[in-house]
């Protein structure tokens, strides 16, 4: 057991910073540090500036741009991102249907969609999630069925994160109702321009367009974008959603919003009160990122350690906490949501309602919290 | 000692009951309202004046009902159930309230006649950008030449004042004179109206040189006043919270009874039903605390009424946060939703909280106070 | 709606106040209100003072020495012996066995017991839970069975508290091991003296000796000791534990124990955040007591109101807070636990860790906190 | 940067595990040797002796073993685990690690290496009654005459006071002089022992003119050395801690696997299921805040072992409370009883708590600071 960090990896985490705060622009990193919206433009000239370096997707096989990095040097870079506010790559093209090509993909599909997955050429959406298969995906409707050489998909999915800014969607489908249910899913990669692709905006309670529905009437797919074999979508699912170990608890960005707030509300930190439920709420995350550093020093190979639901549940219950902290220090300021930026009541309280009420979904998706305590009474204590 | 509602009582729930299900018989209704500008129902409000609920506190010689606190705090529990926007405590409960306490015979007359009527509505502007729940004003001042009194300065949030025809305006007095109210025609000041998280709206109210009229005699000092307005609004904004909550642990029961997982319904799952009964139990408490602390505003002490605004306050912050957020995550992604009554609810919780007094600072006044006492006594 | 009482109602609370602290013996309520353990005798003594007044069983028939009080009477006379540190009447006698012998008993157990019962000449045991049957009560195995006019009973009770001082004990007995388990168990009275019966201590955490395994071996009832009907014990068991409406929560004795902290601890009233702990603990156990008051008020005849089992959850619940409170503030001196009276360490210091661990039993006997729980989720809101 | 064991440590691990699974086989082992005197197995100790665990952490020159704080840690989780009564953290780590610290070279041979040896017990006595973790003594005062010291005051708790045979004792210098650490032979005090509320053995101690030798050069103000040892002794009663909180959490799972009620196993009841599912999220933050404490001591920073031990405290501190709450909970009836492990489990976190430093302590030392980083940095 030793806490400091080889030189080799030191000399790692000061050349990621350095990158970071140096090389991508300014101005889109304050948008994330103040807790601003970021717009897709800035999001793929993030990704792309990372990418030139070959930092967008380390985790992918080296061929396709990934870095032989040991999980250690993962977490750093994902930490030291946070910390400079750069956005994190997006999570649909480089944690989830990136690693699934690679992993289950054809050689043609590969060299089709990595590179441009990685530079963010294309923008993938996420099909998973159904008004009646949440927590229980397999229960999902979507079907596709076989014409020729081409699927035809009809259903409808939701909580299409982002799906307004969607060039692919990466989607769960029914292509055998006849067997158990998950058996008879499968993976389709469908071009969101197909005629009968329709992306509708639902709003949520922070007035953000952030999640959408996606419907598909008679949408025609051809053949070779199927991932993997015919029924194999669900063990393909189940690679996806268990692929990360690295970043599963937003850490870094949670740290940098608390002590955004010793700043902003500097005269209430006079408050022991204040004080208190700041101390504790840093204690928390120093223990919770502790064992984040656990989790990456103790896995080892492609499987997730049991203990990403820790970090997971915990994660989100910090990040919202953080967030009502955020509010109450904003105080009646916070009732200036949706005022323009002439407002003269500060950025920070104008946004910690919204905030607040965004984060709560941070214990529902990805997983819900019910989901991860499942998890661990299961798998770990085998109750 | 008695917890219930007397025949009348009953009678003028189930009026305003009725009342608000014509005009907010689903969510939906209530998204089109606040959709549009004013973000409430104009008619809804006159027909709530029609039927003397806006009157409801103030004088019979002053156009209103002379009714009492549990009747006001009835009306806000069914305001809440609906999460109605319509500014009833800003205007009805807050800035009548300051006139009714403070206001010549003439004004009162004048602007609680018209306010019982619907013909205006009134706004109070007490809180300066980034300001906290004081009750001595700090963001706008009051300067007077002669007999004419004229306000500078910015109040912000001022809820309902995008809308309102007449604010009460609390300004420092000259010459440290402390804090006086004024009444300013809308007319007369730089609004920017914009809407909370719960799309209820309130505005950014600039004054330069805005003529102004003190409330009752000039010159006083009322910062203890305006305190005990903002206890009596804090108290029947917590009835309106309770309101809010009841919906929520309803809708959140029904929920859990209908909606299907893994091929049966959700209550099947003990660990979401233990965690419906804690909202239950928290809900339980907090409605406790409600009735209490509207009726001790009966009494008419000021320091029992600021004493059960902490108390009250603190208990239902800590309730709606409890309850909010479990509405949401029993839920799931549908809580999250703009379309859904409850997602919208726990937005509405927390602007009541964070507008009226959130539970740090009720907790910080009680914890000043805690060694003033031996006991807490819930009876005189 | 008001909040005062009504003149009658003061007069009665001003009476009460006067006769519990006047009449009953101030070393006994010293030994109450700082929290130190009752002899046997002073328990005695204390009923014996209020069932000479008329106030050791209010709630029973007129007949048996019960008032004709309003619940909200009882509530009053139940908050201010907790405020003057009187012993609450034994509830095994007085809240227990005495009004289901008053409900389902014969004339002759009527007037064999209830007098005796009420002045705490019979000292009862509650003979309910058993090793494998705690919340799951109707899977008790101690069988009686019929000889003649007699009972044979054999089998075990568990958690019997105060058993050692006990000279009946009222116990659940199946009769019929042939019929659906509610439906064959019985309700028996059992002379502790009699041969066959024993009493061993159960040794708990806090050390003290205050529950305990009572063994039967062909103990031998006469039949007149049955109560109700053979069959009839389940019912009887149910009207037993619902018929607590007044005083499940014990929100006099906590607002008591935590008042006296204020004063034990005074040099630790400056800090801001003990101060925020009381003040918060007072707001909680102030909805507590209006609740009681709100049910009290609501309750109508003999059905217990639903939200009983909200006082009852969260009244042990505060109560292990304030416990807890009270172990931090003591801190170093609460190791001072099994130290004689000559030590330096304070007594409410040193009673601090006991009375902690002694009152996690809250939340698990008298219906577990998940049994009230379940109460709620399906009772109340139907789940 | 690495969480994992060495070989050698592991091999510690086992070692000592074995070891003590032959004293503590199951919890009735520990009963029987808490309800005598001396509240611990002195044949254990000698056994410990003979394996080098009391004298691991001091220099073989001493007698000692030269260990690391990991190792130290290794043995305090193990001790936890099966609630064993010895005086570890009072002899070896907390007055051991004063004498290692403040003695002069004789002082160390001889002390230490009578401790090493399990020749002598060793206890602190640095708390006056009614006191809170200070490092400035407030109880006993010491009085010098010539070359000849003596000490006048109380001790309380004395932790393994009553079987010492040397106690290091904390004493007022005379004028202001700050605070003395000195040797006082057992036998020249007046002790009276108790159990705490785990069983374990502390004592109140009274000096009346005890003759007193002073721990290295006379006369200096060592209540920083004081503060430095106490946090490094609080680093592994949370490491003991750990141990504890690993057993109940295992205990509690096998429970919920074997106990039935309503005809099915525990583990059936969801709410009961994600209720354990919390208890060891709760564990395993602890862990790692464990492990980092315990790393942090090796850099030899005075102000970076007070930080990790606030920290770890407090986060100790609520885990311990919440598990050993849920261990009760969970098991029900069982649980309260002295017969079953868990329950003196709960009991136990409770009692090294409340000796080395509980939660609100900590929290109000760490809030203390929170305005002086910006960010709390887990990696150097």
């Amino acid at each position: 057991m030793q806490l400091e960090l080889s030189p080799a990896d030191a000399e790692f985490r000061a050349r990621m910073r350095e990158f970071f705060t140096t090389k991508v622009p300014q101005e889109i990193r304050d948008t994330v540090l103040e807790g601003r919206h970021l717009t897709r433009d800035q999001i793929v000239e993030s990704q792309r500036v990372l990418n030139a370096e070959g930092l967008a997707v380390p985790h992918w096989p080296e061929e396709w741009g990934g870095q032989d990095w040991t999980d250690l040097q993962r977490h750093l870079w994902h930490e030291e991102m946070q910390r400079a506010g750069v956005p994190i790559p997006l999570a649909f093209n480089a944690s989830m249907i990136g690693p699934v090509i690679a992993q289950f993909g054809t050689e043609e599909q590969k060299s089709r969609f990595l590179p441009d997955t990685a530079n963010l050429d294309i923008w993938w959406s996420q099909g998973f999630s159904e008004p009646d298969a949440g927590s229980d995906l397999a229960s999902l409707r979507t079907t596709a069925v076989r014409d020729g050489d081409d699927w035809v998909v009809n259903g409808q999915k939701t909580w299409t994160t982002l799906g307004q800014h969607g060039d692919w969607i990466f989607t769960l489908v029914r292509t055998d109702p006849e067997v158990k249910k998950q058996a008879g899913i499968s993976m389709l990669l469908i071009d969101m321009t197909t005629p009968g692709v329709e992306v509708r905006p639902i709003e949520l309670i922070d007035g953000g367009h952030e999640v959408n529905e996606v419907w598909f009437t008679d949408v025609r797919v051809p053949g070779d974008l199927l991932v993997g074999e015919p029924g194999q979508g669900w063990t393909i699912a189940k690679f996806l959603l268990g692929n990360e170990r690295v970043g599963v608890a937003p850490v870094g960005a949670t740290k940098r919003a608390l002590a955004g707030l010793k700043t902003v509300a500097a005269a209430q930190m006079e408050d022991p009160m204040v004080r208190a439920r700041v101390a504790e709420l840093e204690n928390q995350l120093l223990a919770l990122e502790l064992t984040a550093l656990r989790v990456v020093a103790h896995s080892a190979g492609g499987e997730p350690h049991p203990a990403s639901s820790v970090l997971k549940l915990r994660g989100t219950e910090l990040q919202q906490a953080v967030s009502e902290l955020a509010l109450d220090l904003a105080g009646p300021a916070s009732l200036a949501s949706r005022a323009e930026e002439d407002s003269p009541q500060e950025g920070w309280a104008r946004r910690s309602a919204p905030t607040y009420l965004n984060y709560r979904k941070a214990s529902i998706y990805g997983g819900s919290n019910e989901i991860q305590r499942q998890i661990i009474s299961r798998t770990i204590l085998g109750l | 000692m008695d917890f219930t509602y007397d025949d009348e009582q009953q009678a003028l729930r189930e009026a305003v009951r009725g009342l608000l299900a014509t005009a907010y018989a689903d969510h939906d209704a209530r998204r089109r309202t606040v959709a549009d500008e004013p973000g409430f129902d104009r008619a809804l409000w006159g027909r709530l004046a029609e039927m003397g609920v806006l009157g409801l506190p103030f004088a019979e010689e002053h156009g209103g009902v002379g009714a009492g606190p549990v009747e006001i705090g009835i009306v806000c529990q069914e305001l809440g159930r609906v999460l109605a926007p319509e500014p009833y405590l800003a205007s009805v409960v807050h800035a009548g309230g300051l006139v009714a306490a403070l206001g010549s015979p003439e004004q009162k007359a004048d602007l609680l006649g018209r306010l019982s009527a619907g013909e205006v509505v009134l706004a109070a502007a007490v809180t300066s950008p980034g300001g906290r729940w004081a009750s001595r004003a700090d963001g706008v001042r009051a300067s007077v030449s002669g007999d004419a009194w004229t306000l500078d300065g910015v109040a912000d949030p001022v809820v309902a004042g995008g809308s309102a025809d007449v604010l009460v305006v609390a300004a420092e007095l000259p010459d440290e004179g402390g804090t006086g109210v004024f009444v300013v025609d809308a007319a007369d000041v730089e609004r920017t109206g914009y809407a909370a998280a719960d799309l209820t709206r309130a505005a950014s109210v600039r004054f330069a040189g805005s003529v102004a009229t003190p409330l009752g005699a000039p010159g006083r000092d009322l910062a203890p006043s305006i305190a005990t307005i903002s206890d009596l609004t804090r108290i029947m904004g917590a009835n309106q919270s309770l309101g809010v909550m009841q919906s929520q642990v309803r809708a959140t029961t029904d929920y859990l009874k209908s909606r299907k997982q893994f091929g049966v319904t959700l209550n099947t799952f003990q660990a979401l039903t233990f965690r419906a009964a804690d909202m239950y139990v928290s809900l339980e408490l907090a409605h406790s605390m409600v009735d209490w602390a509207t009726m001790t505003i009966a009494g008419g002490d000021r320091e029992v009424v600021a004493e059960a605004a902490d108390r009250v306050g603190l208990e239902v912050s800590r309730a709606g946060r409890h309850i909010g957020q479990e509405a949401i995550q029993l839920h799931g992604g549908i809580g999250m939703t703009a379309e859904y009554a409850v997602g919208v609810g726990t937005a509405h919780l927390e602007v009541l909280d964070q507008w009226l007094g959130n539970a740090p600072h009720h907790l910080s006044r009680l914890a000043g106070r805690v060694t003033d006492h031996e006991l807490v006594e819930a009876l005189a």
